[in-house]
């Protein structure tokens, strides 16, 4: 149980140092940001990249017989997971003032893939069910209100791509009215997606005060 | 290979013509074999509702008759990549010859004022690139602006802050950074130290940067790249230091917080229109163009979408139900 | 008019202090305030309530797909809706896409079992519970943690042809094959297609859209929980009828808890909720009027 | 040299940008290119991880300089050392577990894990034959090695018993990683309540009309998302004629499944747009300004 009660002094200290944040920049804060990036940085470098992406990704499936335990010691070791690797360790050549060119095959090889994925499936899994959703009847029968609203969608959805138009000036009577209605899209969107941000945020500090209030100080239940 | 450092201009709409000529042979071969697929869907589908057990068997059936090289139904995806290439490389020829219209964006034009602002006052230039790795494409635009504003701070003679979430994007960046200082000639200002690592965790990073914004108070922030709830966090600290706060990004949840607590916000796509409207490169302008072109096809389409729903929910539209259904097949 | 100028330039220390206090305070000093149910909480309350679409004894598939950070917004809807589902006799069965998933799914299982069984007989005494309920509900008959398995759509996708392939355990290590919930009359392996309904909590990614892209499969009706962030992201599903219900944030855990009448975290977290909302409304009533006098100011100084 | 530097790795991204455009068209006919589609990915990941050297050796060494140099505030770059050091080893031992351990004997004290997940608590090794679904038996002592009085003996998977000194080892990244990282974690999320209010005191004044409609919608839906809406719902019903209709959740509805959806719905398009076209600029080397300069 000690090491419970220690993690909860620590962890309520913790928080009332980061607090401070709010004030002014002070030694206590300083201290706790310092501690803070180093331990995260720490614990993404071992538990994250060793244990949780290199030994079960690369490790393991090189050296089954080392890395793997249970039925997956036994697997056939894949080779060809000795290109990222050594892809990988050129990134190394970087510590190198004359050789650091050769990490440019890396950055070129992740580039290549990242964009490629991104030209496809950013038109697969948003442009085009974003299109999908715009397209909606306007007349919904026996419900005015309901063919309103679809006239508010198809309109704000449209507008709003005009004021996304880059090559021409957001001018003339009706190429200037519809970027402006568009704005007033944005503006309404913003502010209904910050409103609604606001409760989890708050939510949140709840919990924070739960913690301290409850799990620390025991002045609620 | 010549190709790759100056590409000839016959180059990209030859590749643009050979893929509109191939995806055209798919789609024409598609409408072959699609019957018979549609059949074997649905008995798939009646035997799914009906019987649970033997559905495997009989799925494999028709998997075996025909395997397509081609994902049919991602033929849509093709046209939008076939049409867009082929407005970009349209207007980026056009570009080379005729100089093109950019409309001013105002965020990108403060760029330069804020970056002068922090050397009158003997203040530095603080520039977060996203709290994403390098495979998001808005990280790549971040740090290509990023080169942008790095030569204006080794003009200026300002100090200038990159602290890293990532140490892929870091180690890109010191490279870009750095490219821009020798263009400037001056590479001998060039602190490899201030484009630093911090840590990976979100969080973590959030309270080291606030860290470094209150200690050094920058004059200039900022924030181009992939942001989640940190953003806020951010514009406010810099806030609080009286900075002049440029944000952009593409990530709607967090426009907000930009746009209420930042003096300036790119916008969706205003983010990738920066690196063409700060070069003013004709092919990237050109691309600019292209992608206008696209979103005009995309209003069009929703336009005639709309019109085709609207008219075949009515009484007189009855006919016109077959078309709209496969128009929408085709946003699937 | 003065006070309204000096206001506008007030220092962001006292915005943050007020806000500390009005958390604080009903925290500490707990009162209650009315909480009314919305649409998209009564129609899964209702869908849960039904009797011909969940019959007694139905397992319901539930993901945990959120983190501690989260954990605040998210666990009181699952303790809610777990608390139903016991009421009403159906058992939950509880998975993870993120990988600490499982230890929220246990919390909540733990709060909810307990909360179920000490209102037993009062419960009984009023009626409210289905006719097969038992006084003492028991893991692995009457619900189970499977607990975190990664894959997230290539997985839910092997949940669909059969759960006793990806988990042969339990978080804890028990066969499933043996366990009494999993066991089908006819003798057939359990898959996603005995499940009665699926509900995820969702923090982010990976959560109920993994299931809602995978509706082909599964043909399932599905439900989520998410935190208040993600609550114009889930909409669309609620309006394509892809989702049957939604507890949106802590505000939904609160009509939860109303509409089964078991007041906990989520209504306790409302008082706070309104009081800080109040104050952040009140901010930006003053910040505007501060505003309006000086531009009042400038104008009589020019005239 | 400079197609070493300079041209190939343009061919490079420029062919693996097309094998990806190429596997994800491709369909089940050519399932060795299908599965690049999921492979290349994966390899991307272990790539970026050994980055991470690079980003432990960026810190370790601007945190070493200030110590040496004793500059400005120097303890705290120490503190971050300490903790980054401690936290690498102990993540990288207790993540290794069971390696660094041998077998378990009967009748040893070992240590498992309490309900809370943080702290531990001792057993003793009754029999450590596995049984069908891979358990041991264990039983439950206190600190001395005495058999606890109410407890029975228990099945427990293998791999949860630790050495007294693995226990120590898992104790210790617990107090780091629960006692500091997570609530660090949530403590610097839970500041968002604080900015979110200064944030929308200081921005949301009518200045313009669309400062206006960014209040106005904002000030709509906070109210509407809190039961006080409900209550101003009630006082706005006894307004004639449209009073009724005025039911602030419902307009909160309203605003974000129309309006708001559909300004979402342009970003989300333009957005795009601009991923592909910058996407392509970059496959096709016309920006190439990450793979830095010619030198």
């Amino acid at each position: 149980m000690t090491t419970l009660l220690i993690t909860t002094w620590v962890g309520a200290l913790i928080t009332l140092c980061c607090f401070t944040f709010l004030i002014k920049d002070n030694p206590f804060y300083r201290f706790a940001e310092h501690l803070f990036v180093g331990v995260s940085a720490g614990y993404y470098l071992s538990t994250i990249s060793f244990h949780q992406v290199l030994k079960p990704n690369l490790l393991a499936k090189i050296w089954p017989t080392y890395f793997a335990s249970g039925t997956a010691a036994e697997a056939t070791p894949e080779y060809i997971l000795i290109i990222p690797g050594l892809l990988g360790l050129l990134m190394l050549f970087r510590f190198s003032s004359n050789l650091s060119w050769v990490s440019r095959f890396t950055v070129a090889f992740v580039m290549g893939v990242s964009t490629g994925i991104a030209v496809v499936t950013s038109a697969e899994q948003y442009l085009i069910p974003q299109v999908k959703k715009a397209i909606v009847p306007l007349i919904v029968s026996g419900d005015y209100f309901g063919s309103f609203s679809n006239l508010v969608l198809v309109v704000g959805t449209v507008s709003c791509l005009f004021y996304f138009f880059f090559s021409t000036e957001h001018r003339g009577p009706v190429f200037g009215n519809v970027a402006k209605v568009g704005i007033w899209y944005l503006m309404i969107s913003f502010g209904a997606a910050f409103g609604a941000t606001v409760m989890g945020r708050i939510s949140l500090l709840i919990g924070r005060f739960n913690f301290l209030l409850s799990d620390w100080l025991h002045l609620i239940k | 290979m010549s190709i790759f450092r100056r590409p000839p201009r016959s180059f990209v709409p030859i590749l643009a013509l050979i893929l509109c000529a191939l995806s055209m042979s798919f789609l024409m071969a598609d409408q072959t074999v699609e019957s018979t697929v549609t059949e074997h869907r649905q008995g798939e589908a009646a035997l799914c509702c009906s019987d649970h057990g033997t559905t495997e068997e009989l799925t494999a059936k028709p998997a075996a008759e025909a395997k397509p090289w081609f994902a049919k139904e991602r033929k849509t995806v093709l046209i939008i990549i076939v049409l867009l290439l082929l407005f970009v490389s349209y207007f980026t020829f056009h570009a080379q010859r005729k100089e093109l219209f950019i409309r001013r964006i105002s965020g990108l034009s403060a760029l330069e004022d804020a970056v002068g602002r922090a050397t009158e006052m003997g203040r530095g230039v603080m520039y977060i690139p996203g709290i994403m790795d390098m495979d998001d494409i808005q990280t790549i635009a971040g740090v290509t602006i990023m080169g942008h504003v790095a030569k204006k701070t080794a003009e200026y003679d300002a100090a200038f802050y990159a602290p890293m979430t990532r140490s892929f994007v870091m180690s890109v960046a010191q490279e870009i950074v750095k490219q821009a200082y020798l263009e400037k000639g001056r590479l001998d200002a060039f602190r490899p130290d201030r484009i630093n690592y911090l840590t990976d965790d979100q969080f973590g990073f959030v309270a080291g940067v606030g860290g470094i914004m209150m200690r050094e108070k920058p004059a200039a922030c900022f924030y181009l790249g992939t942001f989640y709830a940190e953003s806020l966090i951010l514009a406010e600290t810099g806030n609080s230091v009286g900075a002049i706060q440029i944000a952009g990004t593409a990530e709607p949840s967090q426009i907000p917080f930009f746009v209420a607590a930042c003096d300036y916000t790119l916008i969706g796509e205003e983010l990738f229109a920066a690196s063409a409207y700060l070069s003013k490169n004709p092919r990237e302008v050109g691309s600019l163009k292209g992608q206008d072109m696209l979103k005009l096809v995309i209003i069009a389409v929703t336009v005639i979408g709309t019109l085709l729903v609207t008219i075949s929910e009515t009484e007189f539209g009855k006919g016109l139900t077959p078309l709209t259904e496969s128009f929408m097949q085709y946003l699937k | 008019m003065n006070i309204f100028i000096k206001l506008k330039n007030l220092d962001r220390r006292w915005v943050f202090l007020f806000v500390a206090l009005s958390v604080i305070i009903p925290l500490l000093f707990p009162f209650a305030l009315p909480v009314v149910p919305t649409k998209a909480v009564a129609n899964l309350h209702k869908f849960i309530e039904n009797a011909e679409a969940l019959p007694e004894g139905t397992r319901c598939f539930l993901s945990f797909d959120f983190d501690p950070a989260s954990e605040p917004e998210l666990k009181p809807s699952a303790v809610a809706i777990l608390v139903h589902m016991f009421r009403r006799n159906l058992k939950p069965i509880c998975g993870a896409n993120w990988p600490v998933g499982g230890e929220m799914a246990e919390v909540a299982l733990v709060e909810a079992a307990n909360a179920y069984m000490s209102t037993y007989e009062d419960m009984k005494a009023q009626g409210k519970l289905a006719p097969g309920c038992k006084p003492i509900i028991e893991r692995g008959v009457d619900y189970v943690n499977l607990g975190y398995k990664t894959g997230a759509i290539i997985h839910v996708k092997a949940l669909c042809n059969d759960f006793m392939y990806p988990y042969p355990q339990d978080r804890d290590g028990n066969s499933t094959a043996e366990m009494a919930i999993f066991r089908n009359p006819d003798g057939r392996r359990f898959a996603m297609s005995d499940v009665g309904l699926i509900i995820s909590f969702t923090a982010g990614t990976g959560g109920i859209e993994t299931f809602i892209s995978m509706a082909g499969e599964h043909k399932r009706p599905m439900a989520a929980g998410c935190t208040s962030v993600n609550i114009p992201r889930f909409t669309t599903y609620l309006q394509s009828g892809q989702l049957i219900g939604m507890t949106g944030g802590l505000p939904g855990a609160a009509e939860y808890e109303t509409l089964i009448e078991r007041p906990g975290k989520g209504c306790a977290g409302m008082t706070p909720q309104s009081i800080a909302h109040l104050v952040i409304m009140l901010f930006i009533i003053f910040g505007n009027l501060a505003y309006i006098a000086e531009q009042r100011n400038e104008a009589k100084k020019k005239g | 040299m400079i197609f070493l530097k300079r041209t190939l790795p343009l061919i490079i991204t420029f062919i693996t940008g097309m094998i990806m455009i190429v596997a994800f068209f491709s369909g089940e006919g050519l399932p060795s290119i299908k599965s690049l589609e999921s492979t290349l990915p994966k390899w991307i990941q272990i790539i970026m991880t050994f980055t991470m050297v690079l980003g432990a050796f960026s810190l370790l060494r601007i945190n070493l300089q200030k110590i040496s140099r004793k500059a400005d505030g120097w303890g705290y770059s120490l503190v971050l050392i300490i903790g980054f050091l401690s936290m690498a080893f102990l993540g990288f031992i207790t993540g290794s577990w069971p390696m660094f351990d041998k077998p378990l004997t009967n009748g040893e004290i070992y240590y498992v894990l309490c309900e809370d997940n943080v702290s531990a608590r001792p057993i003793r090794v009754i029999d450590n034959l596995k049984d069908k679904e891979g358990k041991i038996k264990v039983e439950y002592v206190d600190d001395k090695g005495e058999k606890l009085a109410d407890t029975e003996s228990a099945m427990i998977p293998p791999d949860t018993a630790r050495t007294r000194n693995m226990s120590y080892a898992n104790s210790m990244q617990q107090i780091l990683f629960v006692g500091v990282f997570k609530n660090a974690q949530s403590t610097m999320f839970s500041l968002l309540a604080f900015f979110v209010a200064s944030a929308s005191f200081r921005a949301f004044r009518i200045k313009s009309k669309e400062a206006g409609l960014l209040m106005g919608s904002a000030f709509i839906v906070m109210l509407g998302n809190v039961s006080i809406g409900s209550l101003v719902s009630q006082i706005l019903a006894y307004i004639p004629v449209i009073g009724p209709y005025l039911n602030i959740a419902d307009i909160k509805e309203w605003i974000m499944t129309y309006p708001s959806s559909a300004a979402q719905s342009a970003i989300l398009i333009g957005a795009m747009l601009g991923y592909i076209s910058a996407s392509m600029k970059i496959i096709f080397g016309v920006e190439r300004s990450h793979l830095g300069g010619e030198g």
